[in-house]
This record gives C-alpha cells, structure tokens and sequence, in this order.
C-alpha cells in the first residue's frame, strides 16, 4: 500500500524514491516531500497525541504553525524532539517516531485523562493537591511531572557541530513568497545589496501551493524565474531554509538557517548556522497563517487547515483524503474544493457559514450556505461530520477555514502592537515597526496575489530610494486578485462538544468561557491560566480564535481585547544553534603561559585561573599526593631557589609626562615621588572606598612606568584606568598598553636567586645588593645581549627577582633557569608553592581581595596617604567601614597544631552560641605550612588587630567540624621581612 | 469559594459552570487607609499580609496593567535562601519559610516545589567562597550541603564532567531551595488578600503622588485621585519613574534580565542548577520546559525585550555544562525590568516624606523574597518599624556606608 | 544594539562594556567642604530616567575609546554618541 | 659570550596551510609597536612619519603601506597609532625611538600578537562565520582596519588586499584563535 494518496502534479521528484520509516514501519516517498506530506501520500493518518488529554492527533497545517504532528527525528544521541513533521524535508533513511503516548501511538494509556477532562478543567492544579502538603514534593508533583513535556532528550551529548556568522545588507526581505520574491527584485535591481530568507526549502511561499497565474505561466514557474534572475545578481543573496526569528533593536535580526537538516549525515559540517544579520532596512513580507473554526470534536485527524489541503494536493501531489470535506467563512476555501475537484479528488461537501451565493460549481458535491458542522466522529481519523441542520455526511478529511491572519509576529517584537482590520477580520502590524522595517503583502494584510506583488516591489523600492538607491523600473507582472471575502465565523455556538483552540495544549472554548468566569480576562491572563498559545507551535493557529471567543464572552471588541505580545524566537530555536562553537572546551579560549610546553613536558598539573592555564604544581616520581609536591616546592624555594612563571599577571606600559600624577590618582599611596630605577607596591580602590586590586609598579624612566595588576583584574583594572584618564583627568597627558602578553615574566626566588640570576644576566650589570637593592629594577640583558627587564619583588618573602623577557624567548629562558639552576637544585614551583607561601607571609591575595573590604580590613590603611586625593578615597571614610569592630586581617593557627583549618570556616568567640547573630568573620585562605609543620589560615575577625593571642572557635558546620584557632599576626614567616632584604 | 479536590469533582460533574472569580474588580474608592502602588508580587502579599496578619483591610492595591504583569509573571521562578551576609540571609530564610507554609494559607496551589537549587564551582577557591557560605547558611538556620564532583555525577550524569573548559570540582545544594508557578503566587496572594476586603484596582495607573507640608496625601491616577493615610511604593522595575513623582532620586538603575524556556521535554533536571564559570541557571517546569536565564542585558532600559548577545551567551553557557540540551529548541524568551540596586540588595523603608514608603531594588532576586517582602513591608506600615529580619534594608546605607555586597561588585548596579 | 562610533561608524554592541549615567564624569572636588555628601550622590544616586539618557560605553574591543552615548530607555534609540573625553573637557574637567 | 643563549619561537610554529579555496599563514618576523601620540603632540608625529617614511598620518580606522611596503602604519585610536615593520628589525622600537625621540611614546608589541593572514577567494566567506563586522569590500576598502571580538578574542583585522586580510590577536591565546579560524575556514571550503 504505499503512496496510495498519491494524486497527479507537484514539485516533487518522482523520477526518484526515498525510503524512510515512522514508528518502524518502512515507507517511500519523493524528493521534494516533507515527512508529512510522505506520511500523507502513505495514508498515515494518527501521528500524535495531545498534551493534556493525549487525544489521537493527525497532520492538521503544512507548515512551522503545526500544533499536532510533532515526532522524534532521527535516533540515539542524535534524536530530535518536538520536531514538526510539516518542516523537515525528507531524506533517505529518515526515521521518526511518535511521541507524548505510554504503549503505543494506537492505544496509548494515558488517553484515559481525555474521560477525566471534566475534572482536568482549565486550572484545576491550583485548586488541588495541597493535602497533606508533604505528598507534594513526594507523591502529586512526581505524578504530574511524567506526563509533563512531549518528547524525549537523549541524554547524551550533542554530536553535531553548529556554526554562527554575521551578514550585512541595506535590505532583509523576510519571507519569500510573492511579496518577498518582488520585494527583492526590486531593492535587487535598483542594486542594493540584499538577502532574501525562507524557512521553507524552497522559495515562492503560496505561489508553490496554488495554481495561480504569473506572466501566463504557474506561479512555481514563475518563482523559478524570478530565482533565476536573483542568482545573477552579485548583491542579492538568497538563504533557503532559514528563519528569520527574532527582530532585534537598530535594525539587527537573528536567523537560523538549516544548512544540512536535510541530509541523512551533516558529515562533519554545520548542522546549522545562526547568523546575526544587520539590515539598514527590512520589509516583513512573511505571508500569513491560516486559522481555523471551533467546533465540535473539530481536532480528530483529518481536520485540516483548507490552504494546507491545497499545498498537499497542488504542491506534494498528495490527497490528504478520498473523500472531502469543507468548512468555510471566507471565499479562499472555495478554492480548495475546486483544486481537489480539479485533480479529480472527490469533495463530498462544502459548507459556508456565510448565507452566500455559491462560488463555484463542485460537481458531485453538497453545498451549505449558512451551515456550519457541529460534531465529527472518527477516533482515530474522521468518518463522519454532522451539521447544523442535523445532516450527517461521510468524510475522510474535513478542510476548514477560518481565514488568514498576517504573520505580523516579527513587526511586535520590539513590542509595537498589532491593529485590527475589521475588512478581513484580522490583525496587521501596527504603526509602531522595529527601526528600518516595512510590511507587505499578505502580512501587511494585502492577501491577494497581484497587490502583494505590487506591494512588496513598491515598498522595497521605496525603502533604497531612502537609502539612496534609484528606484528600478515599476514592477510589469500580469496576475489576478483573488477573491478573499471574509465574513468572520469563529465558533460554532450550537456545538455542544469539546472545541478546540489550541490543538497541542488541548485549550477548548469552554476553557476560555471558564478563564473568563474565574476573572483572567486580560488576554496576558487568560493566556497564562490556560496555557493557550503557550505550546511548540506559540499559538500561531490558535490565538486569534480565542480572543474571539474571549471577546465575546467579555462583550469587548476585539481590538478592546488586544494581542499578548509577540517575542522572539518566531519558531523555536535549538540551544546547540544559539550557542554555536563556544562548547566543550572551545567554550572559552585558553591562554598560556610561555612555559605552557615545559611544564606539560614535566607533567605538571594545571588549574585554570580565568582563560589562563597555570601549573599548579610539578608531580615528581614518587610522590603520592599533590602536598608532597608542594610542601617540595616551597621547602626547596625557601632553601635554595624556585621559579614560578607569573606572566599572568596583568602589565601596563604607562607613558605620558603626568604619568606619575595619574598614578598618584589611582593608588591610594604616593607615586610621585617614586625614584626610577625603583618599584612600589600600590593598593587601589573603587571609588566606594573599596579595595580591588593591588600590585607593584616600577618607574622606569621619568616619564615610563610599568603597572602589575592581579590576573584576575588585568581587564578591569585597565579599564578603568581609560576611564580615569579619558573622562576624569582629560588633560593628563598619560598613555595605557596592555603588555601582558608581550612579556614572559618569572618569579625566582630564594636565597640563592641572586646566584642564578648572576649565571644568565651580562656581565656588565652589578647585580650586588647594594647596587640592586630590594625594589629596584632595571632594563638589562641577558644571556648575551637579550633585552630583559629585571625586579627585585618578592611575593614569597625570600630573596626575590622577577625576570621578563620578550614572550618569544620565554619558553627558552625557563629552560636556561632550570638549567642554569641545577646547580642551586632549582626547582620549578607552581601557583599553590606561590599561595602557601603568600600565606605565610600574610600577603592578601583572590581570597582577601573581594571586593568588600577595605584597606582597614586588609590592615593596609596606613597606605592611604592623607595629602592626596585618589579614587575612593573621600567614600572609604564613611562611618560604617571605619568602626570600632571593623574585620581585620589576621593569622589564625590551631590550638591543636594536628588539626586542620578550613577555608570558609567562621569565628565565634568562646562560650557564645554558633548563630549569625554571634559571627566575628571567616577564614579566607588556608595551607599547610611546610615551613612551621602546621596548617596556618589568615581570615577576617572583628577587631582582629587588638586580639592577638585570643582562642576563638572556627566553626564548620557545612562539614560538621569545629575547632579552636588562636588569632595570630598573619605574618608567619619572616615577619621582620629580613630575607628580603639581604 | 475555598478550593479542594472535592469542588474541582463537584464543579467537574456540573460543566465546571460555578467557578467564581478570584478576585472582585472594585472601583476605587475616594480614601484608604493604605494605597499599594503596584499589583505585582510584593504589592498584593504585602496587601494580604496587611489585612490579614496587621488588621488593616481598608487598602487599594492599584496596578496600571492586569495583576502579575511585571517581573512576578516574568522570571525564572526560583526560590532559595542560598546568601552569606547577615543583612540578606535572615530575611530571605524567613522568606522560604513562608513559601514552605504559603500553599495552604492562601488555599491556593502555587505548585511551591522544594527540589533543590544547585550551585556549581569550578575552582578551589570558589569552593572556598561556597564553604563560607554553606556555613553562613547553616548559622542563620537555613539548609546547605556541600557535594563533591563524584556525587554531582552520581546525582546528574547529563552534566560534562569530562570536556568541559572548567572543570566540574563539585557544588553547594540546598535542599529546600526549588521553583514555584510564578503567576500563581500573584493570584494567589491577590485572592487572598480580596478575601480580606483588600481591593484590587486594575487598569489604574498612578501619574502622581501627592504630597502636602512633607505629608503625602494619596496619588493620582487614571481613574482619579485615591486618598490615603499612608502610600506604599511597591514596583520594582519602575521604582524610578514613580518615585521621580515624590522628586525622589533613588540609588538603582533599571535594566532588563532574559529568561527563556525551551519546547516541552519529559523531565530529565531535577532541581535547579547553576553554572559556576559562566551566567546560566537552570529548572524544568512542571510542563516539561527547561526555563533557563543568564545575566542582565547590561544597560539602562524600561524596555521589557533584551538582545541577542546575552541570549548566546545562556546558551553557549547552558551547553557548557550540559552539551546534551542542543537539540532542545528555545521556545519563547522575555524581558522583565529590574530595579539594579547599588550594592544588589533591596530597600524596605520609610522614605523622608511622612506617609510615603518605598519598596524597591530587588535586582534580579525579587521573586524568590515575594512573601517575606511582603510581610515585611506590611510589617513597616503597620507598626513604623523594620521587621526584625529587614532593618538593613534602608535607604540611606549608602550615605552611612553600610553596604550589603554579596557579590562584592561596588556601586556598578549590572554588575550585581 | 548598534552605537555610531563617532570615529569608526556602526559598531556591534558585543564590543562594548556599559557603565552607566555620563554624570559619573563629574567626580566631586575631594576638598570640597560637602564632599561627603557630594561623593555620596555621585556614587549613588541616578536619574535613571525613562526617555533619554546620557551613558558611558567604553570600546574595550575596539578603539579603547570612552564614549558618551545619548539613548531612549524606552526606544533604545541613539540619538547622539561622543568622545567622553571632548565631553569631559566641555564639562571642565580639564586642570 | 654567555654560556646561555636564548632561542626566540614563534608562538604558532611558523604555521601556514593551503585549503581549498584559502590559504592561511602566521605572519612571523613581523615588529608591532605602538605609538601613543602625546596630549596636542599630533603635528610633530605626522611630521615625524612624513619625514622618515613617506606616510601621511592615517584617519581612525585606516592604515597607510609605506610605499616601500616595509611599514604600515594603523590609526588604533585618536592618540593611537600601531606601526608593523616588515623588515625585521630585531629591536623595532629601538629603530623607531631614534626617529621619533621624544615626539611619542613607543612600546614594543612585537611579542603581544601574533599575526596571520588570510587569503583566497573563500577568506571573506570564511571570516563571515566569525566577524562581525562588514567586510563587503565596498565597505571594508584596501588598508581600512577594525578592531573588533572573535569567538570572545580581540582582533585587529586589516585589509591588505583584494582577498586577503591580515588578523592580529593576543599572543597568549594564539592557539584558540588559530583554531577559530582554522573552523572557520573548514566549515565553508
């Protein structure tokens, strides 16, 4: 039995078969079908079930406003949810399956909530299931929660690729039906630039369902003529296949295009591309929706929307039904009766609300004027429709229309509102457009082909005569205008059955009646009490009945009941799409440091510090755990000598002849005076007084300063220092450049760093302490003429330089320092070396530096200079950061020199209770010191300075731990700072 | 009409015809005790509180819009008490406290849903920041645990704990956090407060606040001037724009916060989940959607719409962490206006004008405070004075340099 | 959003970083007998007007230029966009 | 002599490869300084470029190729300007501090970016999948330049012929952004 509602004509390629499956059973079908014209041509009549009431559902429309046709494309980690069967183009092997059922499609279990609808009314769970409230959680909310969503996720990752781009142009032209297609031969000729974009794969819109006349030829034919004269043009790019779904503010759309939707394997390309097109002007010509009738029972499988009939007949050559009927209000059904009669499908009835004169003559069929259909039969597929003068007729496939809606969707959202046309009965875009859009055609309400021809050529060429544009010559085509009268029918008020609005949500017109006697009147209300237009298909076929309906009920106009908003996207996007590349581990990029390969080369372990990748520490053969090798580091670095790379750290080249003033203004201690030839650690705040970042700067030259930040900072700190200096100070002559990458830097230190740097620096520069004394700093050269710049700083408390080169040489130098340093037994030490040792040492780092304390808090108050201004300082003084029991920074150690701290731990005093209301502070950093054989904490205490010496409990009770600490000086090693300074 | 199982039966048998409505729709009358300038969240529990635990019923609730139209009907519905300062986390575990109870005071199913909020991090010191937090939590008595990334993967298996560019390290739950059905928490508090005689007013926009000798004296609206003894500010989002009407300038800058749901989807995510190294959270409905935000646009705008940027950059960090979302489909997204506080936390106070109190800068936490904002607030304009868990919340912190910054971000309000 | 850079054109907001009000150009004289207060309403307290407002965006992926931009909260429409620091220099906060 | 010597490597390897369509190569040797142009000291350094290399100051957005074709000279910014020496000066910022003395303030970038260049008839195709800005070439002229965000990397992209650009990056992300633009490449050819 296949294909036997295949009927004559069509776009498809019947010289051709595709093989593809649904629910396991094997079917064929043509290049050119969609899965539900294939499922059509196959006689595949149930398709789905409804959300709420798992009713059987069928093909109801032939495009992206399905409600009901929804399957699972594809399989295992490539399976597709909620995928709309009127949208994906067939291809070879397609497999999909019917989801939303528990058994199968046929006999699905869950139907028996469609007996339970009266109790299932619009809202009942929030009338319900409050007793006894813990059966929430653990029995109702579990119970709703599986027959919650439609289809499946695989669970698995992601495995196609996706890709996004970024596309110009003086003209969008959004849809290419009749409107778009002369839309863009006009703004085309007159040689802007241009893309035109369809969701469909192929272009021309209603002209490839209809049998219009163009020119004397069929309207696809004329599509393709008008393609082909596109695709001559250099400035006209058409997109097929893609979406243009979301107007975004100055002109900036979003548009998904399905590149390899449509092909059995993406072989390693782009799934799909999102692409941000920047329009200087748009013109919506997006063609319009059908809507449909509510009546009885009007959701079985074989109701359909009538224009969709006519796409599957005329366009796939597919009768949807060997036996028609047809529900109007309008004079376009007609048209599907004679297009079915015409290609010799039998119509058994038409039936118009309207009290009209037939237009036209169906031979064979029934026709009632002033009728409507109140029920149908048929549970798995209509049999039967009854009408409003009690007549049964037989019928495998019931046509309605309800008339056309303009699908104004992308003119709201920039939230103009729509307005209503009372002459077609419907809404067109408003006069509020997004910036640079125009409408036309049928979405601008102008449903007949010839004036849309006409509109979308005027209008585009109006839109570059703005842009500058000569206007191309006045469009000559020779097409009708069809009839299109409308007299609005909405529902069918003698139905005493369930009728349908929202097909997928299973929202019916009592619901709305419902909605309204319980208050939720505002269509926003009314929308979200009932869930109506909130499913897959955003209401598209369902919205406008309802507001009807509600209107009705209400005793407002239409109008007076309004629209709900419209937003992006127009159809749904997926998330793999939206994010495009940026996953996996290309979701942020890497940056490495110069010594990147030595350091993967001596199996070091790596830990990210933002994009950067840092070694944390250097395993070595033998050692079991990550402390063995850090308590090495740092024993070996205050033994002899380590080196840290530590280009990280954010560096700014800051010139200008007010250089030193400009920075007197950014830290709060004195720069001015600063010698060159020497370096100074500054702390800066925000101007709220708060301290951010912190760091060491060196003069040098008078008028040459180079800046370390924090490398958590460099990005902010540089910012605002282009702030301070472009908006603050606009006369200091004083200039920024970010260098960090330009140089490699290392820390080396240790008693015996002299001894090693003397080994690589030329021989001509006295490195001795009296002539390079702690702090000073120098351009030198190294190894044999190699430009470096040298620091004597230290972060780990020892004898210390930091060393920087050109990037380029720095995988080099690491090497000569490893190498040169063998003899001191250097070591390499990584950023948790670098911690415990600045732990030790009581230096405030990440931990400390959180953007809530302040230089008081930090004991670092004493660098703010009285005699100067700087940013933050005037806030910093404000009573509540200066009180008596301010944190302070301190030294914590255990009582119990065995146990451990911990990080995040509080303080409470002795004898008080560990509540809130009691808590003095929180350890911020903690170590194991190798250096004193104990674990040592700094943290933040009330009155830390005064309190020396006290015991205070660190309570944990995340991990159920609590011990006694006892407040100490943070400087645990060297407090003196003598080391520094031999 | 008190709603049960057995009325939806009843009301089930007889066409479901005898429903009423929830709430009346009242004209204004000339005097209130207490005008509530906003019929969002905060404005009607704050109402129904007011009524039903402070003795005041002679209140208008005023709402330009239909109830619920602003960012109680627009967010990502999470509730948590998941904050470290003293000055934020009694109130919102007080907050919690009351949606554990809410459903069954007001009779009215908010589908409060307690399946827990997840915070991921990446490093060991965000570790550390969420140890000093779990503890805080623990200590003002609300729920916290720390997980470490083997339970994350025993607990969620769809998330990338082996190729993701920042590592997996573990997570801070709390249990009781979850999400609730956000409109229903708005239509549940304004039938609740309507049962107390609280009128509801909608479609009444205020275009004036007026103010005697330092006094305020009631508002001006578009259905008339409404009288009252005291005026209750209460619409976040719009804080400057009415409050501009009392010639006041406020510490907070209005921006927009996306959220976004996808289609439908058999549940797979249990609770809520948020990504440490990026701006993404995440939750899946009772509907099957996952409704998923990220941070705010970033700049001044009243507009409710928002712009592609930060929609990539969820979802990039929404595949991030769970790469087996790529084939969901982004269904709807929307905009809420938020009042972005100076330091990220709210005010609940007296402003200097006598009578005339303001309720505002809830950032983009607002939803999850609704009840004890609501309380709170009915609490200061019944009694003059702060709740005991509010007295932070005051206008003039700034100025003293009292600041509650959880995030540590200073007076930049899109930073928070 | 696209902001007419006034020296490179049409720029993509995603190069930009916002700050806020332009009025964070006035920093207040430290020396200022009121400059507790006045620091306080600098930092703190904004127009945050629904309609035009002056904001500072900073070209961190671009030109590293401050700039000035005039635009409706309500529209989002850009009516004018400007050096900062020429506005800075207008607004006399040259030495 | 020292006993050390210190090797220089390119941060990419000296990468360069043919694909169908487009041909993509890390540009090496190249010097990079800036130059910051003093507070109302513009006139002394168009003087200063005029004199010594031929070139008239470009505006914002613009680069000038010496006609020599050994230095391009980039507008970064009002007081910015960005000076790629192609004659492989080992010390760039030396050779250029002798002309400028004290007319600027120069800081050697050489190591700061590194450099590729894009060429073919499918380059421009390829970049439209990573820059956001209009690269049409009626828009995007020969010599015009544009800093702008790639796959969250800034870049310096200039136009240095019919089909070919030339893309400027962070040194220390160089490996992520030839990746991105490898991608790029791969998913149009």
């Amino acid at each position: 039995m296949t294909q036997y509602n295949r009927i004559d004509g069509g776009l498809i390629d019947r010289s051709r078969v595709l093989n593809f499956s649904f629910n396991g059973k094997q079917m064929q079908a043509h290049p050119g079908d969609t899965l539900a014209s294939a499922l059509l041509a196959n006689g595949q009549k149930l398709v789905g079930r409804s959300f709420k009431y798992h009713r059987p559902r069928g093909i109801f429309s032939a495009g992206s406003e399905e409600p009901n046709a929804m399957v699972q494309l594809r399989s295992g980690a490539y399976l597709e949810p909620n995928t709309k069967a009127t949208v994906v183009e067939l291809f070879e092997g397609l497999s999909a399956t019917s989801q939303n059922h528990r058994g199968s499609l046929e006999f699905d279990l869950m139907a028996v909530n469609d007996f339970l609808a009266p109790f299932l009314s619009t809202g009942f769970y929030y009338k319900t299931f409050m007793w006894p409230k813990k059966f929430w959680e653990k029995l109702y909310e579990p119970i709703i929660r599986t027959s919650a969503g439609l289809g499946k996720l695989s669970l698995q990752e992601d495995p196609d690729c996706y890709d996004k781009g970024f596309l110009h142009c003086d003209l969008l032209v959004i849809g290419g039906g009749p409107a778009g297609i002369s839309a863009a031969l006009s703004a085309g000729r007159s040689g802007a630039q241009v893309i035109l974009a369809d969701e469909d794969f192929i272009i021309g819109g209603r002209l490839n369902s209809e049998v219009y006349e163009i020119d004397q030829m069929a309207g696809s034919d004329w599509v393709l003529t008008a393609k082909a004269e596109l695709e001559t043009m250099d400035n006209v790019r058409i997109l097929a296949r893609t979406t243009i779904y979301g107007a975004y503010d100055h002109g900036i759309f979003g548009a998904l295009e399905r590149c390899n939707d449509h092909l059995a394997s993406t072989n390693n390309k782009p799934r799909q591309i999102l692409w941000r097109i920047y329009s200087k002007r748009s013109i919506l010509t997006a063609g319009s929706t059908e809507r449909s009738i509510a009546f009885g029972n009007n959701d079985r499988p074989g109701v359909m929307l009538a224009g969709s009939v006519r796409t599957y007949v005329n366009r796939f050559g597919v009768a949807p039904g060997k036996q028609v009927a047809i529900f109007t209000n309008n004079d376009d059904g007609w048209r599907t009766a004679t297009d079915m009669a015409a290609k010799g499908v039998s119509i058994s009835a038409v039936i118009d609300s309207r009290e009209i004169d037939p237009r036209a003559k169906i031979s064979g069929a029934g026709l009632f004027l002033g009728a409507s259909v109140v029920d149908t039969t048929g549970r798995k597929g209509i049999k039967s429709i009854t009408l409003s003068n009690g007549q049964t007729i037989e019928c495998d496939c019931l046509a309605v229309s309800g008339g056309w809606n303009p699908n104004v969707h992308l003119s709201g959202h920039q939230r103009g509102r729509p307005e209503w046309r009372e002459d077609i009965a419907t809404f067109v875009p408003g006069k509020q457009l997004p910036v640079g859009m125009a409408c036309a055609g049928a979405a601008n309400g102008n449903l007949t082909l010839n004036s849309a021809l006409h509109d979308g050529y005027d209008i585009a060429g109006r839109q570059m005569h703005d842009l500058g544009f000569e206007v191309a010559k006045p469009l000559t085509v020779d097409a009708e205008d069809e009839s299109c009268e409308i007299t609005p029918f909405w529902h069918v008020k003698e139905s005493r059955k369930r009728a349908w609005l929202d097909l997928q949500n299973d929202v019916t017109v009592k619901d709305i009646k419902q909605s309204n006697l319980e208050g939720f009147r505002s269509v926003e209300h009314l929308k979200r009490y009932t869930t109506l237009g909130m499913a897959t298909d955003q209401g598209k076929t369902a919205n406008i009945l309802a507001l009807a309906i509600m209107a009705e009920c209400t005793g407002k106009t239409i109008p007076q009941t309004g629209t709900t908003i419209y937003r992006p996207p127009y159809t749904p996007v997926p998330m793999g799409a939206m994010a495009g590349r940026s996953r996996g581990k290309d979701f942020r990029p890497f940056r490495l440091t110069p010594s990147h390969q030595w350091a993967e080369q001596h199996g070091a372990v790596f830990v990210e510090t933002g994009n950067w990748l840092r070694a944390q520490w250097y395993p070595r053969r033998g050692e079991t755990t990550w402390r063995q090798s850090v308590d090495r580091e740092v024993e070996q670095t205050r033994k002899s000598v380590g080196i840290c790379d530590v280009t990280t750290l954010g560096k700014i080249d800051i010139q200008g002849r007010d250089a030193a003033e400009f920075l007197n203004k950014v830290y709060v201690n004195g720069f001015a005076k600063l010698a060159v030839g020497k370096t100074r650690y500054g702390l800066m705040l925000r101007e709220d007084g708060i301290a951010y970042d912190d760091g060491t700067t060196a003069r040098l030259g008078e008028h040459h300063f180079v800046m370390t930040t924090t490398t958590a900072n460099a990005v902010l700190v540089f910012r605002r220092l282009e702030f301070a200096r472009q908006c603050l100070w606009p006369d200091l002559d004083v200039h920024l450049i970010s260098i960090t990458d330009g140089w490699a830097q290392y820390a080396v230190a240790g008693p015996n760093s002299r001894g090693l740097i003397r080994k690589i620096a030329d021989k001509e520069y006295d490195l001795s302490n009296e002539a390079f004394p702690f702090m000073a700093c120098k351009e030198i050269s190294i190894c044999g003429g190699t430009l470096a710049r040298l620091f004597r700083i230290s972060f780990s408390g020892e004898l210390a330089y930091e060393i920087a080169v050109p990037t380029r040489f720095g995988g080099s130098l690491m090497e000569i320092l490893m190498e040169a340093g063998k003899e001191f037994d250097v070591v390499a030490y990584g950023t948790e070396a670098l911690g415990v040792m600045r732990i030790e040492k009581g230096h405030a780092a990440g931990n400390e530096l959180i953007g809530q304390t302040t230089a008081l808090n930090l004991g670092l108050d004493r660098m703010v200079s009285s005699k100067k201004d700087c940013i933050g300082k005037v806030l910093s003084q404000r009573d509540a950061l200066n009180e008596e029991d301010a944190n302070r920074l301190v030294g914590f150690r255990p009582v119990d020199r065995s146990h451990q701290l911990v990080a995040g731990a509080h303080f409470i005093s002795k004898g008080n209770q560990p509540v809130m209301l009691n808590d003095e502070g929180w350890m911020t950093s903690v170590c194991f010191s190798p250096t004193l054989g104990h674990s040592i904490g700094l943290g933040f205490i009330k009155r830390g300075d005064q309190r020396k010496g006290e015991i205070v409990r660190a309570v944990n009770p995340i991990q159920n731990s609590e011990i006694e600490v006892e407040i100490v000086s943070p400087h645990f090693v060297d407090p003196e700072g003598e080391r520094l300074r031999v | 009409m008190r709603y049960s199982a057995f009325k939806v039966f009843l009301q089930g048998l007889t066409g479901n015809k005898g429903w009423q409505p929830m709430w009346r729709e009242p004209e204004p009358k000339a005097e209130y005790d207490v005008v509530i300038i906003g019929g969002g969240g905060h404005g009607l529990a704050t109402a129904y509180y007011l009524a039903k635990e402070f003795g005041i019923s002679n209140i208008a609730v005023v709402e330009k819009g239909w109830i619920g139209s602003g960012n109680v009907g627009r967010n990502t519905t999470i509730i948590r008490s998941n904050y470290m300062l003293p000055g934020n986390e009694p109130f919102y575990e007080l907050s919690l406290r009351l949606w554990e109870g809410l459903e069954q005071e007001f009779n009215y199913n908010a589908m409060i849903s307690q399946r827990s909020i997840l915070n991921i991090y990446h490093s060991d010191a965000q570790r550390d920041q969420f140890v000093r937090r779990a503890n805080a939590m623990l200590l003002a008595g609300a729920d916290a645990e720390m997980a470490d990334a083997d339970q994350l993967r025993k607990e969620l298996p769809f998330l990338d704990f082996d190729n993701s560019r920042f590592p997996i390290k573990g997570g801070m739950f709390q249990r009781r956090g979850g999400t609730v059905r956000h409109d229903a928490v708005a239509w549940g508090y304004a039938r609740g407060a309507d049962s107390h005689g609280v009128d509801i007013i909608q479609n009444c926009e205020v275009t004036g606040i007026n103010i005697e000798n330092g006094t305020c004296q009631g508002v001006q609206t578009s259905r008339g001037i409404i009288k009252a003894k005291k005026v209750a500010v209460c619409v976040a989002g719009l804080s400057g724009r009415v409050m501009s009407y009392a010639g006041m300038r406020l510490p907070i800058e209005s921006h927009v916060l996306q959220a976004f749901v996808t289609e439908g989807l058999k549940p797979v995510i249990p609770g809520v989940i948020t990504f440490g190294a990026g701006h993404f959270y995440v939750s899946q409905s009772d509907k099957g959607g996952l409704v998923f935000g990220g941070d705010i646009d970033g700049y001044n705008t009243y507009a409710q719409r928002g712009n592609l940027p930060v929609v990539e950059d969820v979802a990039e960090s929404g595949m991030a962490i769970m790469p087996m979302i790529g084939r969901a489909r982004l269904l709807r997204s929307w905009g809420g206006v938020m009042d972005m506080s100076m330091d990220g936390s709210p005010f609940i106070d007296k402003t200097h004008i006598d009578g005339l109190y303001f309720n505002g800068g809830w950032c983009y936490g607002g939803f999850k405070a609704t009840p004890a904002s609501g309380y709170c607030y009915a609490h200061l304009l019944a009694k003059d004075v702060p709740h005991s868990t509010a007295t932070e919340f005051r206008l003039d912190r700034f100025r003293r340099g009292h600041l509650i910054d959880e995030k540590g971000q200073g007076a930049q309000p899109n930073l928070h | 959003m696209i902001i007419e850079h006034p020296l490179l054109g049409p720029r993509d907001m995603a190069e930009f970083v916002y700050l806020g009000d332009a009025a964070l150009i006035n920093r207040p004289d430290w020396q200022d007998p009121d400059a507790a207060n006045k620091y306080y309403e600098y930092q703190y307290l904004r127009d945050n007007p629904a309609g035009l407002h002056r904001e500072l965006w900073y070209h961190e992926q671009g030109d590293r230029s401050w700039l000035v931009v005039t635009r409706d909260t309500l529209t989002h429409e850009i009516t004018n966009v400007e050096l900062a620091r020429d506005v800075a220099v207008e607004e006399g906060r040259s030495r | 002599m020292s006993e050390y010597c210190l090797e220089p490597a390119s941060v990419l390897d000296e990468y360069k490869q043919q694909f169908n369509g487009a041909e993509l190569r890390e540009l090496v040797d190249v010097g990079k300084v800036s130059i910051a142009i003093p507070l109302k000291g513009e006139e002394e350094v168009e003087k200063v470029l005029a004199d010594h290399f031929g070139i008239a100051i470009p505006t914002v957005g613009k680069s000038v190729l010496s006609e020599d074709k050994m230095v391009r000279v980039i507008r970064l910014g009002n007081d910015q300007l960005f000076v790629l020496l192609f004659d492989q000066q080992s010390d760039p910022r030396s050779f250029l501090a002798n002309k400028f003395g004290n007319v600027a303030y120069l800081t050697d970038q050489s190591d700061s970016w590194v450099g590729l260049e894009i060429r073919g008839t499918k380059a421009r195709q390829a970049l439209e999948r990573i820059c956001m800005v209009d690269l049409h070439p009626e828009v995007f002229l020969e010599d015009h330049i544009a800093r702008t965000l790639m796959e969250h990397l800034g870049v310096l992209i200039i136009r240095n012929g019919d089909d070919s650009f030339v893309l400027m990056s962070a040194s220390s992300s160089a490996k992520s952004f030839l990746h991105a633009i490898i991608t790029s490449i791969r998913n149009v050819v």
